[in-house]
């Protein structure tokens, strides 16, 4: 393998406490190393350039069969973005739900080196591994959908959280997932019915459970299984006006489950779950509220779910928060894609415009609550690709963060109601590229529980982007275009010690990247007996032994091994 | 002005979306030449294809000699001037066109002016299926401007109609104006079955046979209608309103002596 | 010595059926159990009937004569790259892993891909794509659904055990089977034919061009009941519209109709007319009636929409028809896909290129127009030049009309067993059978991803569909490559099942990663 | 009353029997008995004078085929004939896709008559009818 020395470049490394210094990156094998002898070593010259460990994106929805849904049911999307063959690359189609191999360029053209799949249900698993696959250039996982599995929903019912933790230990393992996921906690069974859940305390209809109890058990059943990640948690009343005050119920309901001072629940998108106002009509930001509790406790991590007004397509589990757009009217497209025993799930294509005062206040809150809450290690940054906007919008996110003047810019074109509502006239707040780097590389890594990624000190993953930008002499915040941009084209991208990237185009499309899961011992293993198999029978549709997906389905796999403490 | 006169008959499908008069404009003959176009999977150029000559007579006007039936994309997005082919040309004709004229001396394919924002296409023999619709999954179809067909056009033409105006001198196929929400539509002769469905405004104006659907609800009896400012047809029509299932307000004016059979509507007026 | 395998999975219809076990002596297939008949035929028989193909073929002087693998390569990559506008259709009958080099190799060529949906489901396809789809897995259907109508289609013949794993005679955890009452009804209904047969009808005399409905009566009092009900709607009366507690016999091509006349009164809206598709509108209005009054209802059609008078339109009003009892009830709607894998290469192919099906690479990115690019449009319009048929037979399936188009071009075939297409073909590769002699994905009808499994070896010589193809790929490239054209790149094959390092024992979360400062610091000349 | 020739419309479709023939093989004696036939209303059959098994030649727009008679087993469908899907049935199905690809196979019009004495072509015999070659 070749050795690689970025020479003179800006390092800018947070988990190291390393802020824009100028030093030298020495890779070997793969790693960062301490040094690497100059005269083999291909040798970069980054000086006046930035250097960031490769970006690590927490939540995405890139592959699967709701994702493929989307792209499927979407030809006029791709009419307007197609993506041309070259000796390199794979051609393939983009815009809002871009095809696998695009995925995989358009990330690491930004200097993105590994992606965790937003959620899939564990029957379509298979699905999503084949499709991770053919992501070239990204290290990658997948959260598994396991709020509603009826198996947890049966053993959380009569309080048997070991058993409980045993089974989430096999569905990890059958299904080659990296961490819990939870969309929407009873409510995905409640629409098997057409129903929905109100409240974290509404009972869930034949199973005798609350939606508190699944997220506190799965809490329980996360860290008795050493999980790396925090359960990784959709609210319930996702994208209903007033649903701050769930949010904030949920984050309560957690509160002493945190004994270390450590995070026990990664909530996702919080922009969705931050509306304030009884309807539509009174619509507000609770962002405040929000921001408000986060800078008083540190058992929550969140991501923001940015709006970025584009032409996009909404894609989530929570079934029941789709059909409820749809009757929103406005929308020509309406899929629901129910999994037995396991999830629901939505697609509507919708377009946020800056003068509709709904769309335009949620991108609002958005950068309202990423701004207002003062830790960056607690908030990241996501569009919830692509429920907020397209991945590649990102560059456009971070411009919004760091530069009032980027902000300003956008808010001059919204709704007047919006910005009338908006709170970002009153927030100075600008992040520096070192909060940046946390909240798109280093705080990701750490709440997923990566030890080799998000940074580049010795031992670390070869993920690195080299971005254009000389921190000396480019104000960020007044020449936020000229930042953007280099956000956008990486100068270059390293992906496991391999340069994949230069000035924003792919060099190198042969790296096909890991598939990280979680392999969690238990000191019993689930039983897994002629009852086991025959319950399976009646719950699902396939037998027992169909249901894991074997290691035929990951291409480079990365097994992380987990001591259970039952 | 360039004349463009096909070399050949085609085999394989062409697509020239580089033949528009913007794209022309300024461009020496030499230049025009080399603009690249595809033959089935290779890649040519104008010139390998088509023999290109040029009059001065200031204009970027575009006319196109030969049996065309299988270039597609020609005059794609065109915002001026004006492309006359003498002879068929195949799919996608001014598609999402937003100025000029084109006018074809021969059959056009299917989707031609799809998404159509403004304009003029004029058809002097049949148009295929799908003209002046959306392409797949878009449910926002021709804006505005008008295509005038001398002769039959296919299935599902005007779909998702917007505003503009498409008046046929012979017959239409099935699902005539599907989903339209605004605009006009006039069928001179037969209408195959389904023609309005799904509307939710714009009018369709038949003269000769059709059939309605039953989500269709008959209004009244009108004895003449206005496609647009030029055009006033006589009737009297039967005026249906619907389309019932997606509480639409699309008028259908079926001509009445040409359809005896919807005499028992009457009944409800 | 006789081996029992389990769990095996049926590599035929869309049901994807994975409960049966299979007894393998000599490295044949002697039993089989719980399949249907169709898989007995082909698993027990049908794949090492005397059709199979053995060694490639290439046709001489029109007669098909056996030649080496490396020379029927040679002369299919040959055919393909001289050809100016080649098609490769079908891909339906093989594995996701077989489709994924499908696609590379059309992209490569720069032509058409089209699959067996555009003449099956393919409509089904475009309506998702105006209008959505509400659906749900099969499960759902089996634990919830009260009420399950059957739209043109005749599962008992085309997805034998869908009504008995899936639907109605299968028992879920909040509905339960109708298994015994449809016997009971059985019962009763074989003596009342008795007795019709003793008095004896008159027979109509008149001619009639348009069928006309007679037989259908009023919707029964058993559309009321508590428990499972079962709806069958269909221009002719079949096997399974017998086992249903209601047939709707509706006109041919007069889907729509009745589709659209249902949504209105759904919707409250009063008709102008008596009878729409021969029903009158009192049967429809019951039929209404248990639609929305059912807890959880779903509609699954078939062909019968896709391929009548309407095709897309059809179904996208019957989806509609689905979205809108959703206002009042909960319903799904879902296609009977046909083949085991035609879903899975729909899926291959969105995510690969963004289209499901009927795509142009001629532009060298994905171009998607069913209608343009789909084969049976391409073929009626002679634009192709030169046809490769994988796992599909046209030559059956395809109107003899548009296949006369088809053979004035050289045509590559790769199909296990001599089938129409083979017959056909100028060359004609031998391969295994997917599911049976090697190890693949395919997606359910649902889109539920299942391994089929690997029962007995393949016969010497024989390769995989996706060897074959990555073989033909390597061989275009390398005859682009010697005419100075650009190629892509061959992707990288990783063979391995276990990780890469041994696994990575990571620290507790709870503790900080904490690398040792280590980069060597420079001080800034100035 | 025995008539020349019955109008009908044509449904093509699967049958059981036609999928079981299809697994055996295409040039099994199963396929060819499952698939070279056209179901008829019982009165269809009185109409123009034919019995189970007897052979008939069915004509389309596109095409003509003889096959082999057999009477519809479930409720009475006059003026509709059933052929299962296959090479025999689509010797006279349509090229007309509307634009979206899928061609005519199910509701247009045939006209079917009684054709004694003419041979049901076996699938290598109809191949080699309609595209002069075949596996032989």
């Amino acid at each position: 393998m070749t050795e690689i020395l970025i020479k003179n470049g800006f390092v800018v490394d947070p988990l190291n406490k390393i802020n824009c210094e100028k030093m030298d990156i020495a890779i070997k094998n793969g790693k960062v190393v301490a040094k690497v002898n100059e005269k083999n070593a291909q040798v970069i010259d980054a000086a006046g350039l930035t250097v960031m460990a490769g970006g690590v994106d927490i939540h995405s929805h890139v592959a699967g069969a709701e994702v493929n849904m989307g792209r499927m049911i979407r030809p006029e999307d791709h009419y307007k973005d197609p993506v041309r063959k070259t000796a390199l690359t794979r051609c393939g189609t983009g815009y809002s739900i871009p095809s696998t191999f695009v995925t995989g360029y358009r990330y690491s053209e930004m200097g993105y080196t590994s992606v965790f799949n937003g959620s899939v249900a564990a029957l379509k698993a298979k699905h999503a591994h084949e499709e991770l696959n053919d992501i070239p250039l990204m290290d990658k996982a997948t959260y598994i959908l396991t709020g509603d599995w009826w198996f947890v929903l049966e053993n959380l019912a009569k309080g048997d959280v070991d058993e409980c933790a045993r089974l989430v230990a096999w569905l990890m393992r059958a299904t080659k997932g990296y961490a819990i996921k939870i969309v929407n906690p009873g409510g995905l069974e409640s629409w098997g019915f057409g129903r929905n859940v109100h409240s974290i305390d509404d009972p869930v209809p034949n199973f005798g459970i609350t939606p508190r109890e699944i997220m506190r058990g799965l809490i329980k059943v996360n860290k008795k299984l050493n999980m790396p990640h925090t359960i990784h948690l959709h609210t319930n009343n996702l994208g209903v006006p007033g649903n701050y005050q769930t949010t904030l119920d949920t984050m309560k309901a957690f509160e002493d489950l945190s004994t270390d001072g450590k995070p026990v629940a990664h909530i996702t998108h919080i922009q969705f779950a931050s509306f304030k106002g009884e309807n539509w009509g009174k619509f507000k930001s609770g962002a405040e509220e929000i921001a408000k509790y986060m800078n008083a406790h540190n058992h929550m991590t969140l991501d923001m779910g940015q709006v970025t007004f584009s032409d996009t397509t909404t894609m989530t589990a929570d079934g029941p928060f789709e059909f409820s757009l749809y009757e929103l009217g406005g929308h020509n497209k309406w899929v629901n894609s129910d999994v037995e025993t396991e999830s629901s799930g939505g697609i509507i294509p919708f377009h946020y415009k800056k003068n509709s005062p709904v769309n335009a206040l949620q991108w609002s809150i958005g950068l309202e609550i990423a701004l207002l809450i003062k830790d960056p290690w607690k908030i990241f940054m996501t569009t919830d690709h692509p429920n907020g906007g397209p991945f590649y919008d990102y560059p456009k996110v971070l411009a919004w963060l760091y530069s009032k003047k980027a902000r300003e810019a956008t808010l001059k074109k919204c709704h007047k109601s919006a910005k009338k509502k908006s709170l970002l006239p009153s927030i100075d707040r600008e992040l520096s590229l070192y909060e940046i780097a946390i909240m798109t590389r280093a705080g990701t890594a750490k709440a997923l529980g990566l030890p080799d990624k998000g940074h580049l000190g010795v031992g670390a993953d070869a993920d690195v982007a080299i971005f254009n930008i000389n921190p000396e002499t480019l104000d960020i915040s007044q020449k936020f275009r000229t930042a953007r941009k280099a956000f956008a084209n990486a100068a270059y991208t390293i992906k496991d010690g391999t340069i994949v990237v230069k000035d924003g185009q792919v060099v190198n499309s042969q790296i096909p990247g890991r598939t990280f899961w979680v392999d969690a011992e238990t000191k019993d293993p689930c039983k897994i007996d002629d009852e086991m198999k025959r319950k399976f029978r009646d719950y699902w549709t396939i037998e027992f032994e169909n249901y894991p997906v074997t290691d035929h389905y990951v291409k480079v796999s990365d097994r992380l091994e987990r001591k259970a403490s039952v | 002005m360039i004349t463009l006169t096909a070399l050949r008959a085609f085999d394989v499908p062409i697509q020239t979306p580089c033949i528009t008069p913007e794209n022309f404009t300024g461009k020496s003959l030499a230049e025009i030449k080399v603009l690249p176009v595809t033959e089935g999977v290779r890649n040519l150029t104008l010139g390998d294809l088509f023999k290109i000559e040029e009059t001065n007579d200031g204009t970027s006007n575009i006319t196109i000699n030969g049996d065309c039936a299988k270039v597609k994309r020609v005059g794609q997005g065109m915002k001026t001037g004006e492309i006359t082919v003498n002879g068929n040309i195949g799919m996608h004709t001014g598609e999402k066109m937003a100025g000029g004229k084109i006018i074809v001396n021969g059959n056009a394919g299917g989707w031609t002016g799809s998404e159509m924002k403004k304009g003029t296409i004029e058809i002097h023999g049949d148009a295929g299926d799908y003209t002046a619709s959306p392409y797949r999954g878009n449910d926002l179809g021709m804006k505005g401007g008008l295509i005038t067909v001398d002769g039959n056009v296919g299935t599902d033409v005007g779909c998702y109609n917007q505003g503009g105006v498409i008046k046929i001198k012979g017959n239409a196929g099935r699902f005539l104006g599907f989903h339209m929400s605004d605009g006009a539509i006039y069928v001179e002769k037969d209408v195959d079955v389904r023609a309005g469905a799904l509307m939710t405004g714009g009018k369709i104006v038949v003269g000769g046979k059709m059939e309605i659907l039953p989500s269709f609800t008959i209004d009244n009896v009108k004895p003449k209608v206005k496609v647009d400012s030029e055009t006033n047809v006589a009737g009297p029509f039967y005026v249906f309103l619907g389309d019932l299932s997606e509480k639409g307000t699309g008028k259908i004016f079926a001509n009445k002596a040409a359809n005896p059979a919807f005499k028992f509507y009457e009944k409800y007026l | 010595m006789s081996k029992i395998i389990n769990n095996v999975v049926c590599p035929i219809c869309g049901c994807l059926c994975d409960d049966l076990e299979v007894t393998v002596k000599n490295n044949e297939i002697v039993k089989m159990k719980n399949g249907c008949a169709v898989c007995e035929a082909k698993m027990v028989h049908g794949y090492k009937s005397e059709e199979r193909i053995l060694k490639p073929m290439i046709r001489k002087n029109g007669k098909l004569e056996p030649v080496s693998m490396d020379e029927a390569v040679k002369k299919a990559a040959q055919i393909l790259t001289d050809a100016k506008y080649p098609l490769l259709f079908g891909w339906s009958s093989t594995v996701n892993e077989a489709q994924r080099i499908g696609v590379e190799l059309a992209e490569e060529l720069g032509s058409a891909l089209d699959n067996c949906c555009s003449v099956c489901h393919g409509p089904s396809v475009m309506a998702t794509q105006e209008v959505g789809i509400p659906a749900a897995t099969l499960g759902q259907i089996r634990h919830r659904a009260d009420l399950i109508v059957y739209w043109a289609c005749n599962p008992w013949t085309s997805h034998p055990r869908h009504v008995e794993r899936y639907t109605a005679f299968t028992d879920g955890r909040f509905e339960g089977s109708e298994w015994k009452s449809y016997m009971n009804k059985m019962k009763a209904s074989a003596s009342r034919k008795k007795m019709d047969i003793a008095s004896k009808r008159i027979e109509r005399e008149e001619a009639q061009i348009n069928p006309q409905v007679e037989v259908n009566g009023p919707p029964p009092q058993t559309l009321q009941k508590p428990g499972r009900k079962m709806i069958v709607v269909d221009v002719r009366k079949t096997m399974s519209a017998e086992a249903a507690d209601y047939f709707m016999q509706i006109e041919p091509n007069r889907d729509y109709d009745v589709i659209e006349a249902l949504r209105c009164i759904v919707q409250d809206q009063e008709l102008d007319v008596e009878k729409v598709g021969g029903v009158p509108v009192e049967y429809l209005r019951e039929v209404a009636d248990a639609m929305m009054k059912c807890e959880f209802g779903v509609i699954y059609f078939g062909l019968g929409m896709t391929q009548s008078l309407g095709r897309f339109r059809n179904i996208e009003v019957a989806i509609a028809l689905a979205r809108d009892l959703n206002r009042k009830t909960k319903f799904i709607i879902s296609p009977m896909r046909g083949h085991f894998n035609v879903t899975g290469a729909n899926q291959v192919f969105a995510w690969q290129t963004g289209y499901p099906y009927a795509i142009d690479f001629s532009q060298g990115y994905p171009q998607f127009n069913p209608g343009e690019n789909t084969a049976v449009d391409l073929l009626k319009r002679e634009d192709n030049d030169a046809t490769l048929v994988i796992s599909a037979d046209p030559g059956a399936h395809f109107p003899s009309v548009v296949m006369k188009n088809m053979m004035k071009h050289p045509l590559i075939t790769i199909n296990p067993d001599m089938n129409a297409i083979s017959r056909l073909g100028d060359v004609v590769f031998p391969t295994q059978w997917c599911g049976i002699e090697y190890v693949g994905t395919a997606y359910r009808m649902d889109s539920v991803p299942i391994t089929l499994k690997k029962v007995v070896e393949a016969p010497p010589g024989v390769l995989t569909d996706e060897e074959l193809l990555s073989k033909i790929l390597a061989e275009v490239r390398e005859i682009k490559k010697k005419r100075g054209l650009p190629v892509g790149l061959t992707e990288q094959k990783i063979v391995h099942t276990e990780p890469i390092e041994p696994p990575r024992v990571c620290p507790a979360p709870v503790t900080k990663p904490k690398p040792k400062k280590v980069v060597k610091k420079k001080k800034e000349a100035a | 009353m025995v008539e020349q020739k019955l109008r009908a419309t044509l449904i093509t479709g699967r049958t059981i029997e036609q999928g079981v023939g299809k697994e055996l093989g295409k040039g099994s004696v199963e396929y060819y008995d499952s698939c070279a036939v056209c179901f008829f209303d019982k009165s269809d059959m009185q109409k123009i004078g034919i019995k189970n098994g007897s052979t008939v030649k069915v004509t389309s727009k596109y095409g003509s085929v003889i096959v082999k008679a057999q009477r519809y087993p479930w409720g009475t469908n006059p003026g509709m004939v059933f052929i299962p899907c296959g090479s025999w049935a689509n010797c006279i199905t349509g090229d007309e896709t509307f634009s979206m690809g899928m061609p005519l196979f199910k509701g247009f019009p045939v006209e079917v008559e009684s054709a004694p004495n003419q041979p049901v072509l076996t699938l290598d015999e109809l191949l080699l009818k309609q595209f002069g070659r075949n596996s032989l």
